[in-house]
């Protein structure tokens, strides 16, 4: 496994910056190409345009056009080329455009990407990252703004991350690129270029390991665990519940969604007898449901109210003119915090 | 203003900034072998400075008269000067985005226009000119854009199908339709039924569209695939997807294929009527490459300033779908400046009231979200409406919201 | 909406037929095709053949070319033009070979299948129906023998059912083809022409209504709750609890997965105060995680031990001759009753 | 024994009986057509009869002399038998599944004899004779049919990888890894590397296989397309994918389409190594239609008399691909009965040890579910395995299992 090794990007710069999650996510790309030369981008617009988002920005220009690809449109293609040079010994980073798109790639990803080790008894590996910008909140049009990360929980031989800040966005795809199982990257999309969560990322040093929750902020009366865009949701829900009422929320950031690491979820729950999972995706059949079926059963004695759910609805996703509705915000997450200390 | 951060609502200073492109060798190759006229086989009526030149299809357009012709100009203009309204409205932020279609005026006019009553259109996402040859308001089309629903008009009456953005595949959904025509006996002689799809140069890499090929090929499908190479798939040129023109692709499969002036308007007509006609009698299916350019940004979200030379923009200018039409009007003594002047104030006073429209189309109410998720009821979601209903009901009493 | 008429098999034979699921499902498209001609079949091998499992025997001879489609091999194909042809007014009915290639189309299903309804707010409607053979236990190769039905589940604008028994697979069948939504249709592959399962048929009346919930066995000690192939083995499980153990299990036949009728399962888990959810699939953001998630917070008051799952292994299914090790039998449901009753 | 109610282990009398199938005129038909010699273009250096006639291939296959032709006699009747036997396995209980290859053993040997070391081949399910030619012990392949393991050979050593059963999929893993190949420096010379990917006729209708050969077209992929068209899928003929002949799909693409004579080794060799050659100089991709006949069943649980009729089967008899060589080889001089017998004996061993190995192939223990999911550890899988293996020791223990 080739560990993320120390990128001329430190030695040039000061290992503190301040980043937002775009551009950390572009420094965390040319660094994992910088460390190792097996490292390829593949995917529609990646190169001259620099992917619709920049996330890809300058890298074709630095890296060649042998590494930084831009591929025909199609799906399939993109997931099941990469699959193929994964087994020549690439480490391939697949960027798909928005995540609406991924599905024309899903058969190559279930069939191929999720089962070529397994099926191997483990002689062939398919390190390869499939990005995802995934979620709503940027006012688009159809197919722009959907979270379908569950589908892929449910696909065995798959991992599934997500970020939610600079500092993890830099050093998550690092790690997952580095990894040597295929790994699903959802990248919150509407907070790419968010200023707010500009913040210092220390290029020196990783933020932890890649398969691992970590609790966010502290908190006794209960607990809010959410991944990639909605914990910015639940971090400011936990403010407002502080300062308006006193209350203190605990909040932990999944980052993994699968493997799930419950771990840290299971130990603030049988402190604050209290959960509240919260997403953007429809409920039925999702990561929230898997978290409330393992929580009620490993915390039988410990809850005090039942996991509660706030998610999108479980309809398609709605003109973006009513996303508000659709997306749990942070009036969505206190109401069920009240419902919850209610019970 | 065109800048790709207009997705996530940067801050000012955010994101990094546009750059100008720095072509490669390749790229300006690429770009000069797009701005020649598409090669020996592109058919052709109406030369970019507007003569008419004689071709196996004028047999396809011999009732285009003066008055005819004018028609389609009209059509034409009207059709860009609401692209460029809709336009200034995405960047005075009433649109969410806006998809323009300037330079395939001819295009989509020329085989929309083609169409019979009884045909069947499947668009793209960039199809407003086929809309309107449809009969398609386009104020009820404007909602996409504004984000308020995903496409309002009557798609049985005016048998024009909903835009698909996944790309590619709505060329199976069209394939299926055709399919259907020709199951229903409704293929095989003058009034026979047939269906055009349209889609761009990119899609022709999905696998969508070559399962339609392969479909409709085998179950002899009234189908003519329209195929709009205008050079650009965002960013990435024609050569990323094939190394042969387009229309060649139809070989493989042995149905016919062509390659047409997407900026001649007669020959788009000719060439469509002739496919169309082909399919109606039990030909089909076909495909056609109108061979054009997107004269502006891929989507208001896009800067094509990084990737292409203004160079060949200006080339393209020179063969304008419209104005090769007025020349030839002008010309040939079809028309006058008052003509000319009317068609503009006609279009200026569409483009205003698509303008008032959009200004004043109303928020969709939150049950939407809600509504029309199956055609049966669902208790599941029912109760998710009740409850959030309640819940908003509650801000409402509250006074807070 | 086309309601199922009387179909001329009725009247030809006896209301009354012992029949398998497999033979049930052959008559019930045919008796679907005489109500309506606007039913068509669509699918690799299911003319001449009648398909590899003979579902379809007999129909391309009886009803020809043109309603009994031998497609080209490509499930996007088969999923994109069934959904043309319901624009068109037709009533596709698509077979997938085995669940394992629905994967090819699964774009057609999320983006065009799903959504159309909601997209042209109900201006058009798609009434297709997907069979698909789903499940193991038949000793195959890979991708012959899983169960995917919860990545349907999670995506709005679907519905998804499953038949257990010979009385529903006739009904069902021509229920999901009358309806106007889109249905997918899992069919228990390996119970096809199991002759245990060979029971009367009444074709004259249907066994109630599609989108239901059904208590197939009373019982008062604990719930078992299970779809397709895996009703089987609760009811196996139940009679052996009461021959060995004199325990009572009631057990109910989810019948449809999306929308779920949880109704009877709420109100049995109140009366019980234990509930094993059973299904061949993966369990991780699954059908079962959901009805956890759900049960726990409508019951929780109720809920004498937390709701345990018994379910395959969140692995790829494996190798065949290791399948009686992944697949819940009655041995492992029993063990989960053990547990719940322990808890 | 064919029948298809295998699948879910039918009762006796269960299910539908097979029923002699009832031939549409159309099938007739394409029946008769396949039987023909492929047409003007197919490439065929050995006729039916066993004469050898010129072709532009010749050079190719200049090396073949009596030695090499035996050895290639050799490899098509070991794998023929192998195929049979573990045919009969299958209808002695011993395999879950085969699928056979019988008809097929030309085009195999024939292009994996082309393969030089350096070559990576990407099979779909019914290549053996391939992994046969790239070393692959058949003993390491038939754990996939007795349904024990996925596969167990070295990929990377033999260079020969995975079986796929999705159909197609494998074309676009082909297309990236010879990308790969191109992206290394590994193409321009006569030591330059390629790839060969296997797929049947059905597959061309595959999303996949096109937008692999869209990718391997524009990136010059050193790769070739072996479609070895066995005129069915399943019960499908060829008709009902294409109204070309497939190998004129590659036309579409830019790239050039052979069809070979897939029941003569010799052309099919022939035709492979100037393909690769191709490839190997940076010429690729290419696409080969190799002309043959499924002669057995598609698998043992198919039943071909429902759809096609026996008159097929036995004019293609007299196309056999181990006959022709054999007759050539006895009408030249090249070989002569003991060599036959000596070869029938040493296929008689090798069927016998791979029956011998089948039969004696262990059972997996319980916790290969849990292996290999995944190459990092994967902690919640872990706890299922240790949840898994207590719960059955609980039952050695209390000695109920
Ligand atoms: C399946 C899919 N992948 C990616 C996208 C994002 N996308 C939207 S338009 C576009 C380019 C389409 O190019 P082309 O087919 O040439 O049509 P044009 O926009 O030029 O009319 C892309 C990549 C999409 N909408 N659908
Ligand atoms: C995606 C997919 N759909 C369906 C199947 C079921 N299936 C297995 S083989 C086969 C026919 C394949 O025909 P062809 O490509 O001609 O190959 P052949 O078996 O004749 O070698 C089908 C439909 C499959 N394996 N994968
Ligand atoms: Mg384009
Ligand atoms: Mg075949």
């Amino acid at each position: 496994m080739a560990a993320p090794v120390k990128s001329k990007i430190d030695e040039s710069t000061s290992a503190l910056q301040k980043l937002t999650i775009g551009k950390a996510l572009n420094l965390g790309l040319r660094a994992a190409m910088e460390a190792d030369d097996k490292v390829i981008i593949l995917g529609e617009d990646v190169g001259k345009l620099g992917g619709v988002f920049r996330i890809t920005d300058g890298l074709q220009k630095d890296f060649g056009e042998q590494r930084v690809l831009d591929t025909p449109l199609a799906e399939s293609g993109i997931i099941g080329t990469a699959v193929g040079l994964a087994v020549r010994g690439f480490r391939p980073v697949c960027e798909i455009q928005f995540e609406g798109f991924i599905f024309p790639g899903f058969d190559q990803i279930s069939s191929q990407l999720a089962k070529l080790h397994y099926r191997t008894q483990g002689r062939i590996k398919v390190p390869v990252v499939v990005r995802v910008p995934f979620g709503g909140g940027i006012g688009a049009v159809e197919h722009h703004s959907e979270s379908p990360e569950s589908l892929f929980a449910h696909i065995a031989g798959l991992k599934v991350v997500s970020c939610s800040n600079p500092a993890d966005a830099y050093w998550m795809i690092q790690q997952a690129i580095a990894s040597d199982d295929p790994v699903l990257f959802f990248e919150p999309k509407r907070l790419y270029h968010n200023g707010q969560l500009r913040s210092e990322v220390d290029t020196s040093s990783p933020v932890g390991p890649l398969f691992a929750s970590r609790v966010v902020r502290q908190g006794t009366d209960a607990t809010l665990v959410a991944y990639g865009p909605s914990v910015k949701v639940c971090l400011d829900a936990a403010v407002a519940a502080s300062n308006d009422e006193g209350r203190s929320l605990e909040v932990i950031d999944l980052r993994t969604i699968s493997p799930l690491d419950l771990g840290p979820v299971f130990e603030s729950v049988r402190r604050t007898g209290r959960l509240i999972a919260v997403t953007e995706a429809p409920s039925e059949s999702s990561i929230t449901s898997e978290i409330a079926a393992r929580v009620q059963q490993e915390c039988f004695y410990s809850l005090e109210a039942p996991v509660l759910r706030v998610t999108g609805f479980d309809t398609p996703y709605p003109p973006s003119k009513l996303e508000e509705h659709y997306l749990p915000d942070l009036d969505r997450v206190l109401h069920a915090v009240d419902r919850s200390l209610g019970w | 203003m065109s800048s790709p951060e207009q997705w996530t609502h940067p801050e000012p200073g955010e994101g990094p900034a546009a750059q100008a492109a720095q072509p490669s060798p390749e790229q300006v190759i690429a770009g000069l072998r797009a701005t020649t006229e598409g090669g020996a086989e592109l058919t052709q009526l109406l030369t970019p400075e507007g003569e008419r030149i004689a071709s196996q299809f004028d047999r396809y357009v011999t009732d285009i008269d003066g008055d005819a012709l004018r028609g389609l100009y009209r059509d034409m203009v009207l059709v860009r000067r609401a692209d460029r309204e809709a336009n200034a409205m995405q960047r005075q932020g009433q649109l969410g985005i806006w998809v323009p279609l300037l330079g395939q005026e001819a295009a989509q006019v020329g085989s929309g226009r083609a169409l019979a009553k009884q045909d069947m259109a499947f668009p793209s996402y960039r199809e407003h000119g086929v809309a309107f040859t449809r009969g398609v308001d386009l104020r009820e089309l404007i909602g996409i854009f504004r984000c308020t629903d995903h496409g309002g008009w009557d798609f049985a009456k005016h048998r024009f199908h909903p835009y698909t953005i996944v790309i590619g595949n709505q060329v199976l959904n069209a394939t299926g339709y055709a399919m259907g025509q020709k199951f229903e006996g409704k293929v095989g002689d003058d009034d026979g039924e047939a269906t055009i799809v349209y889609f761009g140069d990119g899609a022709t890499s999905q696998g969508d569209v070559h399962e339609g090929f392969v479909w409709s090929a085998v179950y002899d499908a009234p189908l003519v695939f329209f195929c709009q190479n205008n050079q650009w798939a965002i960013s990435e040129p024609t050569e990323r997807q094939s190394r042969l023109p387009l229309y060649q692709r139809a070989r493989g499969y042995g149905f016919p294929g062509i390659r047409v002036d997407g900026n001649d308007v007669l020959a788009c007509l000719a060439v469509t009527r002739w496919a169309l006609e082909e399919c109606r009698h039990g030909n089909g299916p076909v495909l056609i490459e109108a061979f054009t350019y997107r004269m502006d940004a891929h989507t208001t979200t896009d800067d094509p300033t990084r990737y292409r030379l203004s160079d060949e923009l200006e080339a393209w200018k020179l063969k304008d779908p419209i104005e090769r039409v007025r020349a030839f009007l002008a010309r040939g003594g079809h028309a006058d400046q008052s003509f000319f002047d009317q068609i503009q104030a006609e279009a200026d006073k569409f483009a205003a009231e698509l303008r008032e429209y959009t200004f004043n189309l109303p928020e969709p109410p939150p049950e939407r979200v809600f509504s029309n998720v199956y055609a049966e009821p669902s208790p599941v979601l029912d109760a998710q409406r009740e409850e959030y209903l309640a819940y908003l009901d509650g801000f409402a009493t509250a006074g807070e919201h």
